[in-house]
């Protein structure tokens, strides 16, 4: 009490007191983000201008590694992210959440209460989709029985939970439809209906063959196309524009050529697309033995493809020259570190390429290849990248 | 901690124990016929009945032991693990550290025992319920497969059948031979 | 994760910006008769009242400005500061980032400003309510007290008064002259 | 179902199949733990028999880092744990308790909700105070008024909270008594009464200078006493056998010498008594300048001193020979890393000295400073260290 008067009664003394220069600030003033740019890249939860290289915010959930993607709205106004809680920690009752942020401070805005069944996994793309007319979200479960809850984003609830045996992930097809992989390597459509109900489940022909060569978890979107690389890098589409998902025609990323000098197509997410020039961005490196998990193994190359010719029209080199010191240094987790890991491009008529890796964040023109900033200062050294404006 | 935090710890863990160099095809065409071969499957990872049957399974007592240091990331047992040893843990290769369960179910994988050249089945079974151990992490993914096999995949925090999902460490069980 | 876990965070973190070597005994001989001369006397630290009376303070419209990098852990206004600094998370040093609170109550440090060459009591702000920022960490102790100095230590979260009590980054507040 | 089915038909078949070697394992089976020995080191939370270099488990907090003591009851059959809770993982409804953990799984066992208000800080010496008779449990709180909340063991219940304004921190002073340290220098003693419920709040005579020269946080308890070493290096020792704590002679660790050559005390936990023989083990290292704060400065240095004679009796290196080349590496945190930071020593016959830096625990014979292991294999590479057996 006689100690607040008295720090009190120091600031007023101060607030009088005349000739000095410093001024004094004010309390309890928060930041607010402005409209959103096509600048600005999630890596993990933290949100980075990275044409600027400036730190913008992180967003409020409560654990610090992704385990669900962050999903937009297409009109950037809404913002979701599953978690899972215990009321104990780590033990206790579990409760599963898809939480609202607000996209003007990244804080809690809402929460709908979902089923604890949520997948419990490292893999983050196809743990949850948005249809694309922004309203119903499904979370991929895992128990280990595979389906998906259903989360009206308009009412703000739970729908339902669609049991989708044998097939996982799930990816947005359209308003009312997404697509699920299965093990045998067929696809999974499912339907709702406007209320968000189960209106029908099929599978596709087969996709890709689990057997001889599987297709990675990673998928990007390209217009109405989502795109997997397999393990032997051919890369494999499918169209979602129609009532079922059309199967498109695989190509190999890798050429005759490559194949001979053993390249791969590697790291934790290995493909981005530039949509307006339809360009995709992949991460390779160079291997004797086919990898187990290509995902732990950095890319050195980035090589970019046309995806309308199907011609590679770009090789770069995945770590700036002056972070070759780096090369073998300490990667995210369990990869090399030798290169990036995650890639991302970002829309509209400057496009640009971000790639993360352990040692840090680079930004380069995505069209020229040229850095921007060979390494971001003020971003996390590493993450999974995601867009906030598509 | 959020329990989900322990993929957080596999990944920020200092020790980086790569993926060996064989290839995947290997298992594929030994296994991969009785895992993929049906169409509409549901394809659940080795359940706690099937895991129970191991229980069952014939003991020999002239083993010729179960050659090198349990560990030891390059342990026979493990080149398909994907976690903390358990035996670094308070646990042993085979159990689960003090105050912690067991996964009920689990991925599995094949690996050669180099006492007797043999391929057996391997059972990683997570134990459940505490924190992560931060202890001894190995990462070797021999065989490992993409989360939709979903009983073939080490990415998947296999605690998720349990009443906490707290990631703990993980065993690896001889389950039997590959070839019988 | 759980809120308290920000002490991990600090402790985990790679940088390492050690103490600076000046004497912790200049700051007590200027201001410790006033925060310790009484015996029994319930020892709060800054109260939001007192903070709030700085949002009255003089402001010179012709300052000098603010001498250094806000990014920088030699920035001077951190002489005292042991947390993420707000500026690299999307604040800046006197205002928190998007969607995380002030503290309402805090420790309090005195730092010299070298534009002018003099001592400014320095409020240092928890900023509160998200999970720890984790870019920028900086630690300098110059004139930190233990913990039962309540209101001049810099290991406590100082979030502590809030409904939630995760800690993200800290501010640094020009409060006044020191010597005033 | 089917692949169920072929899986169990196939561990059939490799049961009855003769001929091999390996042995195959069981489902299920979990560790347990044997009677504790003396030489059973918790490194923050995780138990280790640093005589035989083994990792024997983790106590099942939710939290990985400690920020709250851990407290045996005498007998060692109970250990307690203070752990905060949120209902969404850092936001929502706060829940304080005092978790008790089941000595041979490390488990928890039981939990008593407390008031919210438990102190978040660094510090974890003094967050916690078991009464000697192993009856009454204080919690220190900070809110930011400072109080303490008394848990009754015995019923297992909460009885009340005290408030101690302007002293913190709890240390057990006999049976019915705790004694805090209070900012003007004063110590606190609060009596009880057998159901756990405030007697009297009494002020000792000043116990130390916080004008010129603070007592660190790390107090350490040698039979009756408290010592606690201040940032100049002097040990003052409180006696609470009595019914008011009885403020002992202070004394220097440094000899004119020493501060002539400009050794300070440091460490995070800077203080290790062994109680048979009443050596004193303390951290040390040179510094120019008085150190702002004194814990995030390693010792390299560990002296030891006969507490009867207060004359140093020996003077260790702080980190093996084989480890110089990690000094200026990595500390824990803020620590400086070329050193020590905590040190410990196991009780009866035949001691042993326990260190823990950045680089790794150290383990040596606590009399004759021979190593009995120079790092730990099996064991976190550092942490605040305590007894399981006192």
């Amino acid at each position: 009490m006689i100690f607040r008067l008295c720090v009190a009664g120091l600031l007023f003394g101060v607030a009088t007191a005349p000739g000095f220069s410093q001024e004094f600030d004010t309390f309890g003033r928060s930041e607010v983000l402005p409209e959103p740019e096509r600048d600005w890249v999630f890596v993990d939860y933290s949100l980075v201008d990275v044409a600027d290289d400036r730190f913008l915010g992180l967003i409020g959930v409560a654990e610090t590694f992704p385990t669900g993607a962050i999903e937009y709205s297409s009109d950037g106004a809404s913002l979701f992210v599953v978690e899972t809680f215990y009321t104990r920690g780590n033990r206790g009752e579990r409760t599963d959440t898809l939480t609202i942020f607000d996209t003007t401070t990244l804080g809690v805005a809402g929460e709908i209460v979902i089923p604890a069944k949520r997948a419990l996994m490292l893999a983050i793309t196809g743990t949850l989709a948005l249809t694309d007319n922004d309203r119903f979200l499904a979370v991929f479960n895992l128990t280990p029985a595979t389906s998906i809850s259903v989360v009206d984003i308009e009412a703000k609830s739970f729908v339902g939970e669609i049991s989708t045996p044998g097939c996982s992930l799930v990816f947005s097809a359209g308003d009312l439809s997404y697509v699920m992989i299965c093990a045998n390597g067929d696809l999974l459509a499912v339907t709702i209906d406007e209320n968000g109900r189960e209106v029908s489940k099929e599978r596709t022909e087969q996709f890709f063959d689990p057997e001889t060569d599987p297709i990675r978890e990673p998928g990007v979107r390209y217009g109405d196309e989502w795109l997997f690389v397999s393990f032997d890098g051919i890369l494999h589409s499918v169209d979602v524009s129609g009532s079922m998902p059309r199967i498109g025609e695989s190509w190999s990323l890798l050429s005759a050529s490559d194949r001979e000098e053993n390249w791969r197509i590697t790291g934790r997410q290995p493909l981005a697309v530039h949509q307006q020039s339809g360009r995709l961005y992949v991460l390779a490196r160079q291997n004797d033995e086919p990898l187990d998990d290509p995902a732990d193994w950095d890319g050195t190359e980035i090589w970019s493809f046309d995806l309308a010719s199907r011609e590679r029209v770009q090789r770069l080199e995945a770590l700036p020259e002056s972070d070759e010191s780096d090369a073998g240094g300490a990667g995210l987790g369990s990869t090399t570190g030798d290169g990036a890991a995650n890639i991302l491009v970002t829309q509209g008529d400057e496009p640009l390429l971000v790639s993360a890796a352990g040692s840090g964040v680079s930004v380069r023109h995505a069209m020229s290849g040229e850095y921007l900033h060979e390494r971001l200062q003020n971003a996390p050294s590493s993450g999974w990248l995601s867009l906030r404006v598509r | 901690m959020d329990s989900t935090n322990w993929f957080d710890r596999r990944l920020e863990t200092g020790a980086r124990y790569l993926a060996r160099l064989t290839s995947r095809r290997s298992f594929l065409t030994r296994l991969g016929t009785l895992l993929l071969g049906g169409a509409s499957i549901p394809l659940l990872p080795l359940s706690r009945a099937a895991a129970q049957a191991a229980d069952a399974g014939f003991k020999d007592p002239d083993i010729e032991g179960d050659a090198g240091d349990p560990m030891s990331c390059d342990y026979w047992r493990y080149c398909s693990i994907d976690g903390f040893m358990s035996p670094c843990c308070g646990g042993s290769a085979s159990s689960c550290p003090p105050g912690t369960e067991m996964s009920t179910v689990t991925w599995i994988g094949t690996c050669t025992n180099p006492a007797d050249g043999v391929d057996y089945l391997i059972s990683y079974n997570d134990c459940c319920g505490k924190s992560p151990c931060g202890q001894c992490f190995c990462n070797n993914n021999e065989d490992d497969m993409p989360v939709y096999v979903t009983g073939r995949s080490n990415n998947i925090n296999w605690c998720l059948a349990h009443s906490t999902t707290a990631y703990h460490s993980t065993v690896a069980l001889v389950l039997g031979r590959a070839d019988a």
